[in-house]
């Protein structure tokens, strides 16, 4: 058995890749985060629980209606997405111009309302979904076995990183966003229906988090808690990746999962504080953040 | 012949929609309103209450229960309490209070060691059996070098140490453990440790839906192709059940009763199936003995105070459907025998909850510790 | 001074004499409050230094600045809106009297301000307002409440941003007479674009335009540079 | 010039938070016409225009376009009416490059100028297409700011102080934008400081003072009224 | 910008009727264990005075902080260290907790004053969160088993605690020394810079005011506060757990000080009763009490901003308005 710098080679290797599968999720989060702080200024809290629903919605597709994976992975988002829109007409649209601190207190109350009503139709323990057939299954690498779904999770993420990030970059869309971001009124005033951008960017956001719960289905269990930690490494994310940057948000998901994941091989006591720690030194040096504008 | 306040209240604590919950959980407050009425329904001429909570796992949030219970709510005991964290915690707190607990959820074997309490019993399985049952079975197959992933409380702690004891005392080693937060959901990267550590056994002292997940990822990541064994040292029925008999096959288990073992049991296990949906597995049979002893003791007592009914439990052998021919040390643990299991294939399964097959029979001397090799000072 | 590669204000050369009254004048966006910024170190320079009484000053935090006896107003009036007039003068009052940092002691021991504070509030002619929160002045006499304010730290160079904004005539004049007054131990540095004030107080004029100096003199010979009729009424070429 | 205005603007009144800055503000434009707000500092004559738009929200009176009110319509509504603005601070988008500035406002009307015709227009922009819209230089941007909604057609465009801060060649330059869209019949309503470069193409004067219009005449008498406007504006 | 809003200048006639009601408050207090069960009432203190410090900081300084947990959970865990496993006396033990919690305090204000708004908000719920998996990790904490059976001892080696009303008159104490300091850093002078960088920073920061040096000197005091009661309730529960560290825990004394009103010194006191004696009281039904929580946290900020006091005082405010 290799070693390098003292570690067996399949060990490090294979923390990487739990590393680069967990900065999957964190960067799908942090985008979606990043997309609706740019244009709303409300930081998401319910980001988490929007996650977790995505991964029920795949669940109950599939014990309700006997609809599997690959229709979940399109019907769960556009479910969280629609049920976001209604959230963001009927209650955060109300908030627009106040404190936006008020943003972050009412998507917490909606996180411990979907968790709380969760927990209790379902239990706090999660519920098993498995993975389609055509991805079960692991593929020997020679150093590792590599399970084919967290393959394909890793593939996926970075699909859906790349292409949201060409659809804010280079349609049409993209433009009012980026401007909307900068000077809503102003872009409004040029006759864009800024309202309408608001509820489509906040279920994008609400979209993105529920695919990404679909993705972490079979990976972890299907519980009503599985949003509500890992919401706050995510904060930690965007906070070293920087506020407003889109590309900040995916860039330092991966690379802080993958910082963690060999935390684990090198220093497992500090695997799950190392991102904590990144972020209290970036703060110390960089403040805005490393990708991120002094406001 | 008296009753305090014209009730005897007995309260069922235990995790009702955690990691746990399957353990026990609502099936386990069926079980003891079975053993009410199977008793009676009333003693001393009083009718017998059966009230629960869910404690979340939470050693606090069980402790401000059960103070609550006994300063307004007029429990007179206190069973189940599913988790060690959470028993110790009550059992602590009953031992101030003066009154009775009847631990079945709960593994450690600090509840009749260290922390022991001359109200507090143990009644069904602990860390010890677990051992001496699940790993003696494992030491021995050839599983000589072994790595822990320990669930980081007070049940993971004993487990592991009891384990790594019985493992050293047969000649093998421990070459490292690691600790996880309770519920945790990602065990592949504890799982990648343990097998670049070169056990040859990854022994999980946990239990409940964390070992189903720690059990299901080692299969994604090829580790028992790999040759290494996986330990389940504390599963039941329910866990099996959850986890299907494909993933789960071949697992050796410690287990304290079976429904498919007698034609008793087996008529038992059905009328319990017709109230729950599920067969019971040992903290249910146990907690439904726990209430039926605890019912016995106070009629023969006759009384509902702590101190005359503590002593007889002490004294009066157990004989029920759950403990043949069980007895109570000194220290409150009760003892009784075990029985070691193999999961069975699903071609070899017959019915729906038909997964066992019995290797062994462990006696309960033999699986349980010694009121001197306790550490309880109460006895000495 | 560059702000996202856009350069605000480039090689300012100015140099403001102890007891004078200086006036910073010059078009919208030219720069005038950059410069106060930079001075104050609300903003940090890209190039350049900054000396105050002898010390280099460059690269200190505003507080820091403001404690050496550099204390500024601000072009939208900078006020605590919800503190009555009173307060807001006591608080300038509480620093130099190192009556800030005491958390166990009553807030009655600030009684011990206010007769400092209502000769302040005097001066401005704001006496029978002294109980009103500051959010209920009108902007004119908001911006008077600032300068006594500013005063109350006695400081040695005062930085007034358009401080006749937004002011009926009588009061103009009152400031006016106000800033002559305070200007006899103190230097100041002002930006006004009321010419006629600028006229009749300042011993100094200096022109910006598009973040560069244009002229710099006493405002006779800055009236009449061409330069600055064209950068304030624009060319003619027809 | 008996036709009907084209903005009908009556005692418009508009509050920054409890600051009431506009005091029942009367402004007529007519079709093709260009008229200039003259003011100091502060007078509001910004906010007018803030106001006319909707951008500032709280505001009472009225405005109409073409007869229809415009008062009661949302923000976006108002460009789609055929309003075009064109901010003080120019408003270029720091994360746009300088085509996707161009393209960025929706065509509200027929008839806008093409994009060609735009760069014929302005071939420094077209020169800078792709660079990021805030690396433009000063005159660059306000020339963008222009460009941006003569593509939507809109019939009016609202100008504030385009040549604040910029240099005389460029003043010139933006002059003769100016001229040319007079020329081709746009209408425009435009807040300048500098009167002589208004002068240019002004057909009318407003002047404003403390949120009130107090004066109005035609172009040619600006120079007969330069010594008043001097008072006034306070230079 | 705050989101303590309402801002109360201060009225002299409010102030002598305060004063009575402020008497009649006290002894109904000390009555109080003779008609509720002490220990929820303990429970209610304890919380009321964390929420009270909590507010302190957002109430008066306009910051939000959401990694409170972490200087109430710290202290109970620093308090029941020293009382369990070194034998300290409990005062000396809550008075251990108090300073490490100050420390801590420290520690993480330093880092998060350096943003605001938001992003302190972030930056303090992801510290704190940080400092709950250390208490996962670290052996004297006992992972998810909590420090238990923290023995109440004797108060100055006198006092038995474990007599319940002595544990309540001594909580009742406590209480009140830490709702006195609150009042009294309020209304002083460093209090009155408080209110001025609240209410404008840049101008406070001009008058040559180090803003963040009284900023960190109000988060210390808050966090010290909240240590203050954290260590109490470890005495009091004779517990400390990871419960009270974690994130759930800063949402709470959010919500209790959202209800009963940012900004208002009573306010925080009323939300923690009012969330402490719900909870106890659903605790024994099946409703589950987190999606309670979570639509009044919904509730409030769509519909009532100001909380319960601050509603109460709005109305008040304006009727004698309009009687005047
Ligand atoms: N924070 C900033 N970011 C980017 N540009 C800025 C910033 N502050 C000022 N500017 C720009 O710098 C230039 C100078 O602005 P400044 O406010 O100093 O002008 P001024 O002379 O004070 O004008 P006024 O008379 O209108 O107050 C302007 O073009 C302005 O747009
Ligand atoms: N955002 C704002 N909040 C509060 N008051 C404002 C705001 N913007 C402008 N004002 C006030 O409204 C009044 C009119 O301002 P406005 O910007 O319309 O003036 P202006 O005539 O455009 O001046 P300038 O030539 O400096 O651009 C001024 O007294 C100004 O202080
Ligand atoms: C239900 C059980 C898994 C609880 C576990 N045996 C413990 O002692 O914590
Ligand atoms: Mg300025
Ligand atoms: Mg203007």
């Amino acid at each position: 058995m290799s070693t390098i710098f003292g570690v067996p080679a399949p060990a490090l290797y294979g923390q990487i890749l739990i590393g680069l599968i967990n900065g999957s999720f964190y960067a799908m989060l942090s985008l979606g985060l990043a997309v609706i702080f740019g244009l709303l200024r409300i930081i998401n809290f319910a980001h988490g629980a929007q996650y977790m629903l995505g991964a029920f919605a795949a669940y109950l597709l599939l014990s309700y209606a006997g609809i599997g994976y690959w229709l979940a992975l399109v019907l769960a988002p556009l479910i969280v997405g629609a049920v976001a829109v209604v959230i963001e007409r009927t209650m955060l649209s109300r908030l627009y111009g106040i404190d936006p601190l008020y943003g972050l207190l009412l998507t917490f109350g909606l996180a411990l309302i979907l968790e709380g009503a969760f927990r209790y139709w379902f239990g706090a323990a999660g519920q098993p979904y498995a993975a389609p057939a055509q991805l079960t299954g692991a593929l020997n690498l020679g150093f590792m076995f590599m399970p084919i779904y967290r393959g394909w999770v890793v593939v996926a993420s970075l699909v859906i990183c790349l292409g949201t990030w060409l659809l804010i970059e280079k349609t049409r869309l993209g433009a009012y966003l980026r401007a909307a971001t900068e000077n809503a009124t102003l872009v409004q005033a040029f006759g864009v229906n800024v309202p309408l951008l608001l509820t489509l960017t906040y279920g994008l956001g609400a979209a993105l988090a529920a695919l990404a719960g679909v993705l972490a289905a079979p990976i972890y269990q299907v519980s009503p808690l599985m949003g509500s930690n890992l919401i706050i490494i995510v904060f930690a994310v965007v906070v070293v990746g920087g506020m407003g940057s889109i590309l900040g948000a995916i860039v330092t998901g991966y690379v802080l999962g993958v910082l963690e994941g060999l935390t684990k091989v090198f220093y497992p006591e500090a695997s799950s504080i190392v991102i904590f720690v990144i972020m209290a030194i970036v703060l110390l040096v960089r403040p805005a953040g490393l990708f991120g504008r002094e406001e | 012949q008296q009753a305090s306040d014209g009730v005897v209240k007995i309260g069922i604590l235990n995790d009702q929609s955690g990691v746990y919950a399957d353990f026990g959980g609502k099936s386990s407050v069926e079980a003891a309103r079975m053993a009410v009425q199977d008793f009676g329904g009333k003693v001393l001429g009083v009718p017998v209450e059966i009230v629960s909570a869910d404690h979340q796992n939470k050693p606090d949030v069980a402790s401000s229960i059960a103070r609550q219970w006994y300063d307004t709510e007029k429990v007179d005991a206190i069973m189940e309490l599913t988790t060690s964290s959470v028993a110790l915690a009550v059992q602590g707190l009953s031992k101030d209070k003066k009154k009775i607990t009847m631990t079945t959820g709960a593994a450690t074997t600090d509840l009749t060691g260290k922390q022991c309490s001359p109200y507090g019993f143990h009644w069904a399985y602990d860390t010890h059996a677990l051992a001496v049952g699940t790993g003696g079975a494992l030491v021995e197959n050839g599983g000589n070098k072994w790595f822990f992933l320990t669930a980081d409380y007070a049940f993971g702690y004993s487990l592991e140490e009891q384990t790594s004891k019985f493992v050293k005392s047969k000649g093998g080693q421990v070459v490292g453990a690691v600790r996880h937060p309770l519920a945790a959901t990602d065990y592949s990267s504890f799982l990648l440790q343990a097998q670049s550590s070169g056990a040859n056994v990854i022994g999980l002292a946990n239990a409940g839906l964390d070992t189903a997940n720690a059990i299901k990822q080692a299969a994604e990541f090829g580790i028992t192709q790999g040759g290494t064994r996986l330990a389940a040292l504390l599963f039941t029925l329910a866990e099996v059940k959850g986890l299907g008999l494909k993933a789960a096959q071949g697992l050796t288990l410690t287990e304290g009763w079976y429904w498919d073992q007698s034609d008793e049991n087996r008529a038992f296990a059905k009328k319990f199936m017709d109230k729950t949906g599920r067969m019971p597995n040992m903290i249910h049979m146990g907690t439904y003995s726990a209430v039926l002893q605890y019912l016995k003791a106070v009629e023969k007592a006759g009384t509902d105070a702590t101190e005359p009914v503590a002593k007889l439990l002490h004294e009066m052998p157990v004989q029920d459907i759950f403990a043949k021919n069980g007895k109570v040390l000194p220290n409150g643990r009760m003892v009784y025998d075990m029985y070691l299991f193999q999961v069975k294939k699903p071609e070899e399964s017959k019915s729906d909850w038909d997964m066992y097959k019995q290797l062994a029979k462990i006696p309960g001397d033999d699986a349980y510790l010694k009121v001197a090799e306790s550490g309880c000072q109460l006895t000495q | 001074m560059e702000f996202r590669g856009f350069v605000a204000v480039k090689d300012v050369t100015l140099s403001v004499n102890e007891g004078s009254i200086h006036a910073l004048i010059g078009p919208n966006g030219a720069g005038k409050t950059t410069v106060f910024n930079l001075l104050t170190k609300f903003l940090t320079p890209t190039r350049g230094q900054i000396v105050f009484k002898g010390a280099d000053i460059t690269r200190m935090k505003p507080a820091e600045v403001a404690r050496l006896g550099l204390v500024r107003s601000f072009q939208i009036s900078a006020v605590f809106p919800h503190l009555t007039l009173l307060d807001n003068v006591r608080v300038a009052l509480q620093r130099p009297s190192g009556l800030a940092t005491q958390f166990w002691r009553s807030s009655n021991t600030l009684a011990a301000l206010d007769e400092r504070a209502m000769e302040l509030i005097d001066a401005v002619n704001l006496s029978s307002y002294a109980d009103l929160p500051a959010t209920e002045l009108s902007y004119g006499r908001k911006r008077a409440l600032e300068i006594a304010t500013t005063l109350a730290l006695d400081p040695a160079m005062l930085l007034l941003d358009e401080p006749m904004a937004g002011m009926g005539h009588e009061d103009i004049g009152r400031i006016s007479d106000l800033i002559r007054r305070i200007a006899r131990n103190r230097t100041v540095l002002m930006v006004e674009h009321n010419l006629n004030v600028v006229a009749d107080l300042c011993d100094r004029v200096t022109v910006l335009a598009r973040g560069e100096i244009l002229s710099d003199g006493s405002y006779d010979t800055v009236s009449r540079d061409p330069r600055v009729r064209e950068a304030y009424m624009g060319t003619e070429h027809e | 010039m008996s036709s009907a205005p084209l903005l009908e603007v009556r005692g418009l009144n508009a509050w920054y938070g409890e600051s009431h800055v506009l005091h029942g503000v009367d402004l007529d434009i007519r079709e093709g016409e260009t008229v200039t707000l003259l003011g100091r500092n502060g007078a509001g004559k910004t906010t007018t225009l803030r106001a006319i738009m909707g951008i500032l929200r709280r505001r009472e009176g009225v405005i109409r376009l073409r007869g229809r009110d415009l008062l009661g319509l949302p923000l976006h509504k108002v460009a789609k009416a055929g309003l075009g603005y064109v901010p003080e601070e120019r408003g270029i988008f720091a994360s746009l490059n300088v085509s996707e500035n161009l393209m960025l406002p929706p065509t509200v009307a027929e008839g806008g100028m093409s994009v060609e015709e735009i760069y014929t227009l302005f071939p420094n922009l077209h020169e800078r297409r792709s660079s990021q819209g805030t690396k433009l230089s000063g005159g660059e941007q306000q020339m963008l700011a222009i460009a941006r909604v003569l593509r939507t057609g809109a019939k009016i465009i609202l100008l504030d102080e385009p040549t604040e801060g910029l240099a005389p060649v460029i003043v010139q330059r933006i002059g003769d934008v100016l001229v040319e869209l007079k020329k081709r019949g746009m209408t425009i309503l435009l807040v300048e400081q500098n009167f002589r470069f208004a002068r240019k193409v002004a057909d009318r004067f407003y002047l404003m003072e403390d949120g009130r219009m107090v004066n109005a005449f035609p172009g040619h008498e600006l120079d007969a009224r330069m010594d008043e406007l001097h008072e006034v504006l306070g230079v | 910008m705050a989101v303590g809003t309402q801002y109360l200048a201060e009225q002299p006639k409010l102030r002598t009727s305060s004063m009575v009601i402020g008497a009649v408050v006290v002894a109904a207090l000390m009555a109080a264990p003779f008609f509720f069960y002490p220990v929820l009432l303990m429970s209610i203190l304890c919380f009321a005075l964390f929420a009270c410090a909590f507010n302190l900081l957002i109430g008066y300084v306009g910051l939000l902080s959401f990694g409170h947990a972490a200087f109430f959970g710290g202290a109970a865990y620093f308090t029941a260290h020293a009382a369990k496993v070194w034998g300290w006396e409990p005062l000396t033990s809550i008075l251990l907790g108090m300073a490490g919690a100050a420390a801590m305090g420290f520690v993480i204000g330093f880092l998060a004053i350096r943003r605001q708004g938001i992003y302190f908000a972030m930056i303090t719920l992801a510290l704190s969160q940080m400092f709950a998996f250390i208490c996962l990790q670290v052996p004297f904490t006992h992972g998810e088993d909590g420090i238990q059976g923290v023995p109440r001892g004797h108060l100055l080696g006198i006092i038995d605690l474990n007599q319940p009303l002595a544990m309540y008159y001594v909580t009742l104490a406590i209480f009140l020394f830490g709702f006195f300091a609150i009042w009294r850093i309020v209304h002083s002078p460093f209090g009155n810079i408080l209110k001025a960088i609240r209410e404008n920073e840049r101008r406070a920061i001009s008058l040559g005011y180090r803003v963040d040096r009284y900023k960190l000197g109000a988060f210390v005091m808050s966090a010290a506060l909240a240590g203050l009661a954290g260590g109490t309730k470890a005495i009091v529960f004779q517990f400390a757990t990871l419960t009270d560290v974690q994130w759930q825990m800063s949402g709470e004394v959010i919500l209790m000080t959202l209800l009963g009103g940012i900004g208002t010194l009573i306010g925080p006191i009323v939300g923690a009763g009012f969330v402490i004696a719900l909870q106890n009281y659903l605790a024994a039904s099946d409703f589950p009490v987190t999606v309670l929580i979570g639509i009044i946290f919904v509730v409030c900020v769509l519909l009532f901003r100001r909380g319960i006091v601050g509603e109460i005082m709005e109305l008040t405010k304006r009727k004698s308005k309009q009687s005047a």
